[in-house]
Order: C-alpha cells, then structure tokens, then sequence
C-alpha cells in the first residue's frame, strides 16, 4: 500500500503545485494582455467603423465592466474549464484551440521522434569511437546544429526545396508532405542536441566501475555497451528531451509563422495581434498544461528508466 | 544484444505512426457542429450538364481552387469587414446595384431607381423571376427584412454609418420597394451597391447564431454555401436555379493560405488554379513563367501620409507642400512596390461619381528645400512618421524610403512602427497634441462609389479625431461648405463642379503627402478562363471554368 | 605448507601510464608465485601501486603492461583481446573495493550475478539455478526476492557478498581481492573475511588479497608479499616475516600494528615516493633507519634467504 | 582557476573561435571606418541587386548596401547579447543564489516564479511586452533576458544547494560571517567557474533570441541594420533575391557557433577538473 500513498500523494503536491502556476500565470497574462494599447472592440468593427458600432461590440464583449470584474469572471469560469468565447470569431476558445492544437502536437512529436531516433544512435557512436573522425564529424556537426537558427535554416529549407526545386511545399498542412519540411527544421536542432548529451553521458557511464565490473565478467565492448551503459547513459537524455519538448511548443511561434503551419504557436501570436483577450489567455493557459504534463510525464518516465528514483 | 536499441526505435516508430494516425483523425472525428458540419454529400457522380459555349475548350475540372491568404472572422453578409471576404459573399448573396469597370451603376437585383424630387424617397423597382437559393422569390419583402436589420441596433453591421440617411422602407407591392431618408443624400442609390439583398426564409430558419457560422441558401448569387472549416478552407457550390445561368464549375474551394509564398508556390505546383495577391516581389518572374497569368487592376484603396496640419511646421501649407514635391512616387512604385500602385492625381478614386483630376507633384527636391526655406526651416527640423507592420503592402519598406527621402531635403525622420491594433488606436484616438505621430502612413478602401464617400468622412472639419476620421485635423471652410452642399444638390452637374473645386483646394493645401492608389494582383494558371477582374479590389467567378 | 603446482606466475611485470608528460612507474619490475589454495596478500601503503598491479593481472589497467603473467600455464600478455574475454570470469576474477559502484544500478541483481553464466556458455535456466545457488552459498537471505531487487535496495555488505558470488562463479582458478572490505564498516568486514576464507577453503581458490591492512592480511592469508613504491622488497611466508621481517620498510610497517595498549606506535617518517621519478638506488632508502650509500647509489637485488626473498643490501645483517 | 582557462586557449578550436568573435568585435567597434557606405543611405533605384564588386554582399531591397548593413549590424547584436546576458545573469545569479540559500519560503516563492517563466514560451511574452513597450533596443535586451533568467535561477540554485552543505560555508556560519558575505564571498566564487561556462553559452542563446525577434520584426526599430529584422524583410524576397537571407543568418550562425564551442570547451574542462 505504501507505494501508492506516497505516488498519490506526490501527485496531489504536484497538482496543487501546478495550480499555483497555472493561476499565477493566468493573472500575468491577463494582466499583460490588457496593458497592450489598442481596443479589441475597434479592431473588431474595424477601421472605417463608427464609434456607436465600437462602444456596442465594446459591451457584447463585456469589456466595459471594471477591469476586477472582468478578471473574477474569467477565473470563475477557469475553474469550470470554460475558457470563453473568442472576441474574433464567436465561437468557444475551446473549439478554435482543438482544431489547432493537433498541428502543433503532430509537428512536435515527429520532430521529437525523428530526432531521438537518430539522434541516440549518433550519441553513441560517437562516444564509442571517442576521438576519431566519425566522432569530430558528428560533434562538430551537433556543436554548429545548435547555433544555427530555427528561421534560417526554415528559410534554406525553403530556398533549395521549395524555391530551386520545387519538391516540397513552402509551407501550410494538409499532405504530408507539408510536414517534411518543418518537422526536418525543429529536428535538426533537437537532434544536434540529443547528440551531444547522449555523447557525454555515455562517456561518462563508460568510466563507472560497474563497466569494469561488466569486464571483468569476460563481456564484449559492444554487449557492455548495449546492455549496462545505454540503459544508465539515457536518464539524463530522458530529462533533456521532456525539457526541450516543452520548449519546443514554444518555439512552434517561429516555425509555424514560417512554415504557415496552422498550429497553436500562430493562433496565439495572431490572436495578440488582434487583441482577441480570451483566446490569448486559452491558448497560453492550454500551453502552460500542456508544458506541464510534458513535464510529470518525464518525472514518470524517468522513474520507469531509473529503479533509484521514488516519487518523492 | 542490440536489443535495447531496437526496442527504442521500436517504441518511438510506433509513437510516431499514432500521433501521426490520431491526429489526421481527429479533425474529422470532431463532432464541432459550430465549424464544420458539411450540408449535402459531395456530389462527385452526377453528370454535369455543361453549357459550354461551342467556342471556348470543354471544362475539364469541376473544382475550382482558389488561394487566398485571410480567413472571415465570420460569413455574416452585412457583418464584412475585408474586401476579400465580402468578395466571396458577393458569390452567394448579392446587392440591389454594382458599378462595372467604368464605375457606372448598373441594376442588378433591381429593375430601376426614381428619386423624389426633395429627395428624401428613393423608390426600387425588383426584377421578377429572380429565386432565392431556398426557392424564397426575391420580393419586396425580402429588401425590408434585409434593410430593417442592417438597421437593427443589435446586429454587428460595421459599415452601419453608410446607411446614416436611412430612416424605415416601405413595401409599395410585391416588387416596389420605397427608402425613405431621413434628409436628402445623393449619394445613397450608390450605397446600395454594398448591401447584400437575404432570404427572409432562409434567415428566419438559421437565426442570428447559425447566420455568420453556415450561411445556407441565404442568397440569390450563383454559388451556395456548403463548408467551412476554420483556418483551412470555404468550400462553395454550384446553385442550379441561378438566375443568370449557372455558373460552369461544381464547387469552388478558398483555400486559407496567409503566406503568399506558399500561395505562389501552390500555384506553381498545380495545387490551386487562382491566387489572391502572390508575393509582390514575385511578379516580374510570375509575368514570364509558363502557365501563369496576372490579372493586376488598381484598386479603391488609397494610400497617403496624413498630416497633423495643426501641429509646428506642418501648419503651414508650403512646408506640406514641400513634403508633397520630397518623395519621389515613381521610384517608390518601381522599385520598392514592384509596379503594384498607380500614382494618385487625386484623393478621389478616378472610377468614381466626382473624380476630378489634379497636377501631380513631380519629384523636385529643390523646390522643397526652397519652399522649406521660405517658410523658415532652411535646416529643416525633427518629425514621427507613424508606419503599420505587414498590413499594407511593403508598408516597412515605404516607411523607410519616405524616411529617407525626407532626410534628403533636412527633414530627420524618426520610424514608429506598432502593431496594427496600436496603430489604429494611436491613429483614431489622439486629438492633434496627444498624437504619438505627426506623419501616419495609411490607406483608405472606400467601398461607395462616390466622391463624398471620401471626402465628407475625412477632410470635413466635423469629422476631427478622435473617432472619426479626418486625422489630419484638417479645416477649410469652403471645403465644408461645398461638401456640405454636395450632398444634398441632387442636379449630378452642379454635383460635380462642387467636388471639382472641393478636390483642387485639399489638393492646393495638402494635408496629405498624396501618394498612389495600391494595385490588386490576382495570379491564375492559363488553364482557367474567363476571371474578370473589377478596379474594386475584387473579382468575378461567374463565366469562370478551366479546361 | 602443501607444495603443490603452481597457479599463477608473475615475472618482471611492469606497468607504465602517462599522465601529461610524467610517465609514472606503478609496477616497476614485480616477481611473484601463487600456488594452489594459496592466499597471497600484497601489502603497502595507499599510492604504492598495489591497486594497478591488481588490475594487471586482469588485464584490465590502461597504460603499458609489460612482463608475463602466467595463469594456468597459459602467459595473459600473449592472449589477444578475443581470447583474454574468455579468460575473465572463468579462469581469473577479480572483486573491487567499493561494492556501491560495482553494480550496474539500474539492472537487477539476478541479472548481473547470470551474466556472468550467460556470457561463458551456460543456458539462461542454468544459470538462474547456480545464481541462485550462489546468493545461498554467500550468505544472502530470501535470495529468489533479491534476484529481482536493485543493487540500491542492498546493504554495502550485502551488494559485496553479490561480488563475491560474481567473482567466485565459475570456479576460476585465481581470484584478485582489491581492498574488498576498505569500504565496509568494521563490524560488516570481520563477516567478509571470514566469508571469503571459508569460501577459498571450500572452493580450494587461490586469491591474491591486495590490503593496506596488515591485520586483514594476517587474519587469512598463508603467504604476503610487501609491495613499495613499485617494487616487492619482500615475499614470503606469513608466519614467518610476521616473527621474523628482514626488510627494513617491513620492520617499520610491523611496528605500526598495535599489538597491545601499552605500546604507543612508532610512526614512520616521510611519505611515499613519487613513482614518476622514484629515489636512486634502493627506493626506500630516504626513510630507511638502517640506509648506507650503497642503499642511496645501487638498486637491490632480491635475494632468497631461507624462505623468503628480500630485496636490501644489508637483509640478513641487521 | 588560470590554469583552467590556459588549456582552453590551447585548444585550436577555440583560436578560431575567438578570432571570429574578435573579427566581429572590431567590426562592430571600427564600423564608422570599416563600412564601405552609409549603411542607411537608400538608393531605390539599386534594390535588390545581387552581389557585385561595388557591394561585396549586395544591395537590399531599398538599396543599401548590405556588406556595410552587416557590420553596423555586429555593433547591435553584440551590444543587445551582452547587456541582455549580463542583465539576465545578474538577476538569476542573484535570485538563484538567495533561493538556493534561504530555502524556505523565500525559495518556494522564487520556484514558482521561475516555472511561470519557463511555462510560457519566451517568443510569446517578448511579442507581449514589445507590444506594451512598443519596439525598441532596451525592450530587445529586457526581452531577451527576461528569456535567459529561468535557466540562471535553475543553474545556480542548484549549484548553491551543493555547496551549502560544504564543511567551509558552514564553518564561516558558525563564526558569525553574516549571509551576505557567505553568499557572495563564498558561494559565488566557488561557483563561477560553471557560471562562466553557462553565460557564455547564454551568449549564443540570446543572439538567437534577440535576432529572432527582429525576424518576427518586434526587434530593433526600422531602420536600425539588425541581422534577425534584415533576415525577417528579406524573407519576402525568397523567391526574387535569394542572396538577402544568406549574409545576415550566416552572420548570426558563425557568432553563435563561436560562442557555443568557446562555452562547451570550458564546460568539458570544468568537467574534466
């Protein structure tokens, strides 16, 4: 009974914990996204519109009730997961963020599976083969992947595949083929830099006297390698990847706006363009969940990986 | 004992293939009835009756694919807030009268128009056999419902201030139909043109919730709504009962694409057949790529830089003149705009009822600085041009050209470019001292086509910031008068001198640096025939088809 | 004293690393028998390369290894790397001082401790049977419970006893102890060491205990070799040098094992060489009470008197 | 601590290294007398024009000449990389430290603060407080740090909880060394050598940062030469003057590369200590 006590009860800390984020959060934004200049009212009735049409929509949207008001109703309605209707299109913030928040998933776990997939491996040959040319290769290789901007290497993407020729779409969803190009821009970045800490923590396993032990048992390099470092080699790279994946739904507003890719990223950015309140706090509300879960489902993974780690 | 890799990669391909599999699904599993319940199966097998005409080649596609670049907040016909948009309702619901290339009014829905001679009543007479896309007959009835909600407080109508004459319609019978103003406004029969006519039928059944989310059989045009799935596409089809003949396609599909070089790229590939507004650094190669043609019109949208006229220097007209004789507008079209703009010879768009042509102010830096000089600024002085970010074409880059043509002649010029919410807040509510700007480079897209569409709204007195829009604060009073005037003369000919005159003396004064009317470029493949192109910023799908 | 055959044979086995420019000198020259049933302890301070000359034999150590080390007839240094995998485990073993970081955390116990089966031949069901034989034999409580636990779910002296039974698995003919109970707390080592002597009685294994502990190597070991910056100044039986040492350095280590209360210890003089560039002559020489010039200019030979073999000029004098 | 930075000059790739940021530095110091133009100065009728011998780089597309654009440019970009990281350092140092040394509810406090940051993306808050603070170079650098702070906090917390525990911090406890002294006599000096390592990677990161801004064009206001806005305007270009995007975003790779390489060599060397 004890282990499902202390796992519930880590979960309940972990919970209490995250609304606490959540609703720190949400007080930020709301009130970061209000001390924006610009009416949502006007922008909705747009330029040539009279001031009568502006002060109506200003009251269909609720704005001209004090700024506190406005803010319990929104909190009140968080609670009950209601996360209102959007200033531009009417429709529940919850259907506008579904209908985006697919895109922006299925961007970030290929890419994050596209990268871990080779990225481990390269790891691993190039810490076995320490020092050689293979291993300079790939670490110059992970060492320049991570300096090269996102947008840059977006837009050579686009200049030799789309521009010169022409076999892949510049840019938004639909085929897959859509997907190559952008999943191939956030990978390269991840992948440069799963390389590198899969790199250095296999070395750094390899110089653990349990491999000396393993030795001493008669085992090949190779079975060694496989079978006792690989496994204590991928914890750190576990915590790494849930923190770059979290940071990746972040960097989604760079890769979307180029690869006109509908995901959360964009709808967020042109909703702070178009001062659409509910929808800004939504979307960064449902990103801030998302970034969490990411976060606890790493902490559990990590405990399946590493049998030392309890859910403390 | 690669075995723990295996199960790695393992893991991680079967991973991808569910998100991957999840994620196609999910859209269509998603039961969201508000954005995207399709109406009528697709109707792929139905043989199609094409009424080709013996000497064009037989259609060969019945979709038609369109790129555009912005989705609609909403479908609501009266709630339009884009030219785009409102283009695209124009295909399902349509208006009372339309002007055609040379600004002429044409009746379209209607037979035609008298005016009282006190000019508070303007009587419409409908033409007969017309149907709604619902079998509704359109009649008198239909145009009260229409105009008594346009009306109606509680409707998001934007453009409401149009209708600022308007006080009740009267049904004289079944296809007489009788406006009565509120004071005599000439230009109202031209505003007709932007209403679009709704089935009572059709608006009763779908309510105000359903009409801006599935506009179904609300209107007479030629195509009807079917499907609209947010920030993907508008999917249109064909309404056999059109009263001008159906049109030679099945269904239309708007594709939502904002990046215009992925619209382009679409093109290029074959993916879509027409292109709204291709990336403008394009067009040179566009012009001589095999397949391609471009459809490049001006359109109504007007660009300048405000002036603040009650601010410093700017008060005096030779230093606003000056400013007008700095820019070099033919430079700036060739190779900042790629061609897209048409130098403006006046504020008035030149298809429009009032058009009266004034001498361009050629590019003389010379006379600037003299003018500069004489009104006391030989070393010039310090000013804020106000410029929006990706709202109007290359409008950074225009920016930073004026930027740099002003410092030629010893104007500093300082760039502040906010975001467009900022910048409209900054342009319609500052009075002439609150003003974080004393330049504003901007746009107009008049929709009426008549001179006190742009001229009343915006160099009458009455109409200063904040609120309204004559944000240059600018006054004249014969300007007013004659303004004034014009709208209630009914005699066009008398009209027209007062415009005439109104347009010479804001032209004299300059309280904008005039600049050019922006181009609307449409590229399609040469396998689509028949896209006719209106100087209006929109286009015609109904002789449109591909072979 | 049995004089059976001989298990292992060490003969001038040298290792050399380089660290930076220095190329350190750990084992300079070592000459050495284990017999059967033998328990050889090689005694010297902490820094004397006891621990390189350990791992030698194993071939295990980086840097240059030269000499020959014979095993069963067979010399290690001639067997390329494919033949010496064959070796470890089966013929030569080895169990190291810190049981924490000797096992893989992250794999099961039963796993580790059947590898060892698994890697030389035997079936999986074989080898869970003898694994979990051996967690019996080495003392290891409910031991089908802790072939599934994780090493951080034992105990220090618990997780040695794993080592233990890895090391001694597959009956190997020699069995290098480095340090195995240095890390232990005392009341755990006394277990250990009894445990390992029973285990070398019963099993007839040969071990070579590599200590710091005089009082470890005297409580198991019939035979003890003291090791100095490199060297071996002196080998033989243990009984014998415990009564009799004839190397100076020996003396002076019998000098610092408390043998009653009363007696206050005397402490050595200065500290170990540096074995990159180690004292002319005999290296003891600087601490050496009964050093003469000869000690300071020519290095010793080892000379066999009776039962032993000592390296100093003046053995036998003083 | 010298001879930890001796081995890192030694290494050849950190020569190249240094050479290009030193290369940049004078770029961006000298620019008055190394740029071959104005890098202001339009000339419409040149726009877009490929590289030629009068304009190694080009022109752009109000014609200035891009190669003087460039060098300006470095003089932005190292300025806004090395306020902002030192800005950023300074807070998370300082609220890293106190969070990992107090603990408590002053540490709690500090967390939570630290996971609203990291919880939301770095872009969409600078695309916020630009919005607010309308565009400008210290709302570049506020931005930009603002990004680097979260990670500083996480780092140095860390690192002050590991040498809390250590005998000499608390044997100055004992003798009456008030917190403050600890804290930044003791704590902060044992931990440089990581920091140090950390900032300059952080170099690398906020000249990403800072020029993806300019890209999403919320950096540096028109028509201040930066490389991320250059790489933003010339993006409409892609298909007419391909060479618009190549000089900016190389600029910016070759800067950050060095920076990251000089950053993971040290951090190897502290490793290895």
């Amino acid at each position: 009974m004890e282990p499902v006590l202390s796992a519930l009860k880590y979960f309940f800390y972990r919970l209490l914990t995250l609304a606490i984020t959540l609703v720190g959060l949400v007080t930020l934004i709301f009130i970061l996204i209000r001390s924006i200049p610009g009416d949502p009212a006007r922008v909705l009735a747009g330029m040539m519109a009279s001031e009568e049409d502006v002060n109506l929509i200003r009251e269909q949207l609720g704005l001209n009730q004090p700024i506190y008001i406005q803010y319990f109703i929104y909190l009140k309605n968080l609670f009950t997961f209601n996360l209102g209707v959007s200033f531009r299109t009417d429709s529940p913030v919850i259907n506008e963020i579904m209908a985006r928040l697919p895109n922006t998933l299925l961007l970030a776990v290929t890419s994050t599976c596209l990268a871990v997939i080779l990225g481990v491996p390269l790891g691993v040959i190039a810490a076995s083969r320490k020092g050689g040319k293979l291993d300079l290769l790939l670490s110059t290789f992970s060492i320049a992947g991570i300096s090269l901007p996102i947008y840059w290497l977006g837009l050579i993407l686009i200049l030799i595949f789309s521009v010169e020729f022409r076999l892949l779409p510049a840019g938004g969803s639909g085929t897959p083929l859509h997907l190559i190009l952008p999943t191939v821009t956030i990978a390269l970045y991840l992948m440069a830099f799963i390389v590198k800490i899969t790199k250095a923590s296999v070395i750094d396993s390899m110089e653990k006297n349990y491999v000396i032990t393993a030795k001493s048992k008669g085992l090949s390099e190779r079975t060694i390698l496989y079978r006792h470092v690989l496994k204590n080699a991928l914890i750190p790279v576990v915590t790494i990847v849930g923190l770059q994946f979290g940071a990746l739904l972040g960097g989604a507003v760079i890769t979307e706006t180029i690869f006109a890719w509908p995901g959360l990223g964009r709808l967020i950015v042109d909703s702070i363009n178009s001062r659409d309140y509910p929808m800004v706090q939504g979307s960064i509300f449902i990103f801030a969940l998302l970034y969490a879960l990411v976060n606890l489902a790493t902490d559990i993974l990590y405990t399946l990986i590493d049998p030392r780690v309890r859910l403390k | 004992m690669r075995k723990a890799l295996n199960k790695l990669a393992a893991v991680a391909a079967v991973v991808v293939i569910v998100a991957a599999a999840l994620v196609f699904l999910l859209p269509q599993l998603q039961p969201t009835p508000t954005s995207s319940t399709t109406t009528s199966t697709s109707t792929t097998s139905t043989s199609t009756t094409s009424t080709t005409t013996s000497s064009s080649p037989p259609v060969t596609q019945k979709v038609l694919r369109i790129a555009i670049g912005i989705d609609a907040d909403t479908l609501d016909p009266h709630a339009q807030t884009t030219t785009l948009i409102s283009n695209i309702m124009s295909f399902m619901t349509e208006p009372l009268f339309y002007y055609n290339e040379k600004g002429e009014l044409i009746p379209y829905l209607a037979e035609s128009y008298t005016v009282s001679s006190d000019g508070l009543k303007v009587t419409v007479v409908l033409k007969k056999g017309i149907k709604f896309q619902d079998g509704y007959p359109l009649n008198a009835t239909a145009v009260k419902v229409t105009f008594d909600r346009l009306l109606n407080p509680k409707v998001k109508v934007p453009s409401r201030y149009l209708l600022d004459a308007l006080n009740s319609t009267d049904i004289i019978d079944q296809y007489t139909v009788r406006f009565n103003l509120k004071y005599p406004y000439a230009p109202f029969v031209r505003t007709l043109t932007t209403w679009y006519v709704i089935s009572p039928l059709a608006y009763q059944k779908l309510g105000e919730e359903n009409i801006g989310k599935t506009p179904i059989n609300l209107g007479t045009g030629p195509l009807k709504f079917k499907e609209w799935v947010k920030g993907d596409r508008i999917v249109l089809s064909r309404f056999d009962g059109y009263w001008g003949g159906p049109v030679k396609f099945e269904e239309v599909v708007f594709k939502i694409v904002p990046e215009a070089q992925t619209r382009e790229a679409m093109l290029l590939s074959g993916e879509v057949d027409i292109v709204y507004q291709p990336p403008p650094a394009d067009l040179p190669k566009l012009n001589n790529t095999a397949g391609v043609k471009l459809a490049i019109n001006p359109s109504t949208r007007v660009m300048t830089v405000n002036i603040n006229t009650q601010r410093g220097p700017l008060k005096d007209v030779r230093v606003r003149q000056a400013l007008n004789y700095a820019i070099d507008k033919n430079a700036l079209i060739k190779n900042v705009l790629f061609n897209l703009a048409t130098i403006a010879d006046s504020p008035v768009y030149p298809a429009f009822f009032g058009y009266s042509p004034q001498k361009v102010y050629e590019y003389n830096p010379e006379k600037a600085k003299q003018l500069l000089a004489e009104a006391g600024y030989p070393n010039g002085f310090k000013l804020t041009l106000m410029v929006p970010t990706g709202r109007y074409l290359f409008d950074r880059q225009v920016g930073e050209a004026i930027q740099a043509y002003l410092s030629k002649v010893g104007i500093t010029v300082e760039l502040y470019t906010p975001d467009w919410p900022t910048f409209v807040q900054n342009l319609l509510y500052s009075n002439y001292t609150s003003a974080p700007w004393d330049l504003c480079y901007v746009g107009y897209g008049m929709t009426t086509p008549d001179a006190d569409a742009v001229l009343y709204p915006v160099f009458h007195s009455s109409q200063w910031a904040p609120g309204k829009f004559n944000t240059m604060f600018y006054k004249n009073e014969r300007v007013d008068k004659l303004l004034d005037d014009a709208r209630r003369e009914v005699d066009e000919k008398k009209r027209l001198q007062m415009y005439a005159e109104a347009q010479s003396i804001i032209w004299e004064e300059c309280p904008w640096i005039f600049l050019y009317f922006q181009n609307f470029v449409l590229a399609h493949s040469d396998k689509v025939h028949g896209v006719v192109v209106y100087p209006y910023e929109t286009f015609d799908l109904r002789w449109v088809y591909v072979s | 004293m049995h004089q059976n055959n001989v298990v292992a044979e060490v003969r001038d086995l040298k290792v050399h690393y380089s660290m930076g420019s220095r190329t350190i000198k750990a084992v300079d020259g070592i000459d050495f028998t284990v017999r059967e049933g033998d328990r050889f302890a090689i005694v010297g301070e902490s820094g004397s390369g006891k621990s390189t000359l350990g791992l030698s034999l194993i071939r295990l150590c980086p840097g240059k290894v030269s000499g020959q080390i014979i095993v069963d007839g067979v010399d290690l240094m001639k067997l390329s790397e494919e033949e010496i995998r064959k070796f470890r485990g089966s013929k030569i073993s080895i169990i190291f001082q810190e049981p924490s970081s000797a096992l893989n955390p992250v794999m099961k116990i039963g796993d580790q401790l059947m590898e060892v089966f698994t890697v030389h031949g035997y079936s999986k069901s074989e080898a869970y049977q003898r694994s979990l034989q051996l967690l019996k034999t080495v003392g290891i409580p409910e031991a089908e419970k802790r072939m599934q636990s994780y090493p951080h779910q034992l105990s220090g002296g618990m997780k040695q006893r794993v080592v233990i039974a890895m090391a001694i698995a597959l009956n190997p003919r020699l069995v290098i102890a480095d340090e195995p109970t240095s890390a232990l707390d005392v009341t755990i080592q006394a277990q250990i060491l009894n445990l390992l002597k029973n285990l070398a009685d019963s099993y007839g294994l040969s071990t070579v205990l590599i200590t710091h502990d005089m009082g470890v190597a005297a409580e198991i070991c019939n035979r003890i070799g003291i090791m100095y910056a490199g060297k071996m100044v002196e080998v033989g039986e243990l009984e014998s040098i415990f009564s009799n040492p004839m190397h100076p350095y020996t003396r002076a280590l019998m000098a610092c094992i408390p043998r009653g209360l009363k007696e206050h210890l005397k402490p050595l003089s200065g500290h170990v060489p540096d074995l990159s560039n180690p004292p002319e002559g005999c290296r003891f020489h600087p601490r050496c009470p009964y050093a003469k010039d000869i000690c300071a200019s020519v290095e010793p030979k080892p000379l066999k008197l009776d039962d032993r073999v000592v390296s100093c000029h003046r053995a036998g004098e003083i | 601590m010298s001879e930890q930075y001796v081995r890192l000059i030694k290494s050849k790739r950190v020569q190249i290294c240094l050479f290009i940021i030193l290369s940049f530095i004078f770029m961006a110091l000298f620019a008055d007398l190394i740029s071959p133009y104005d890098p202001l100065e339009t000339d419409l009728s040149k726009s877009c024009k490929p590289p030629s011998i009068e304009h190694l780089l080009g022109t752009d597309e109000l014609g200035r000449d891009i190669l003087s654009r460039i060098i300006y440019g470095s003089r932005l970009t190292l300025t806004i990389s090395f306020l902002a990281t030192a800005l950023g350092a300074v807070t998370g140092i300082f609220f890293g430290v106190v969070s990992g040394y107090f603990g408590g509810a002053v540490d709690t406090i500090i967390q939570r603060i630290t996971e609203i940051l990291l919880a939301l993306p770095g872009f969409l808050l600078a695309i916020m407080f630009v919005a607010i603070m309308g565009s400008s170079l210290w709302t570049v650098i506020i931005s930009v740090s603002i990004s680097i702070i979260p990670s500083f906090i996480r780092m140095v917390r860390g690192l002050t909880l590991q040498v809390r525990e250590l005998e000499y911090v608390l044997a100055a406890k004992q003798l009456g060394v008030n917190n403050v002294k600890i804290m930044f006599k003791h704590i902060i000096p044992n931990v440089s050598p990581t920091i140090i390592a950390q900032i300059t990677l952080n170099l690398g990161t906020s000249i990403l940062f800072a020029s993806g801004l300019g890209f999403l064009g919320i950096g540096v206001p028109p028509p201040a030469p930066e490389w991320g806005t250059m790489l933003g305007t010339g993006r409409a270009y892609i298909f007419y003057a391909p060479h618009l995007i190549i000089s900016p975003g190389l600029s910016i790779f070759l800067l950050v590369l060095s920076f990251n390489i000089i950053g993971d060599r040290l951090g190897e060397i502290i490793a290895s200590k």
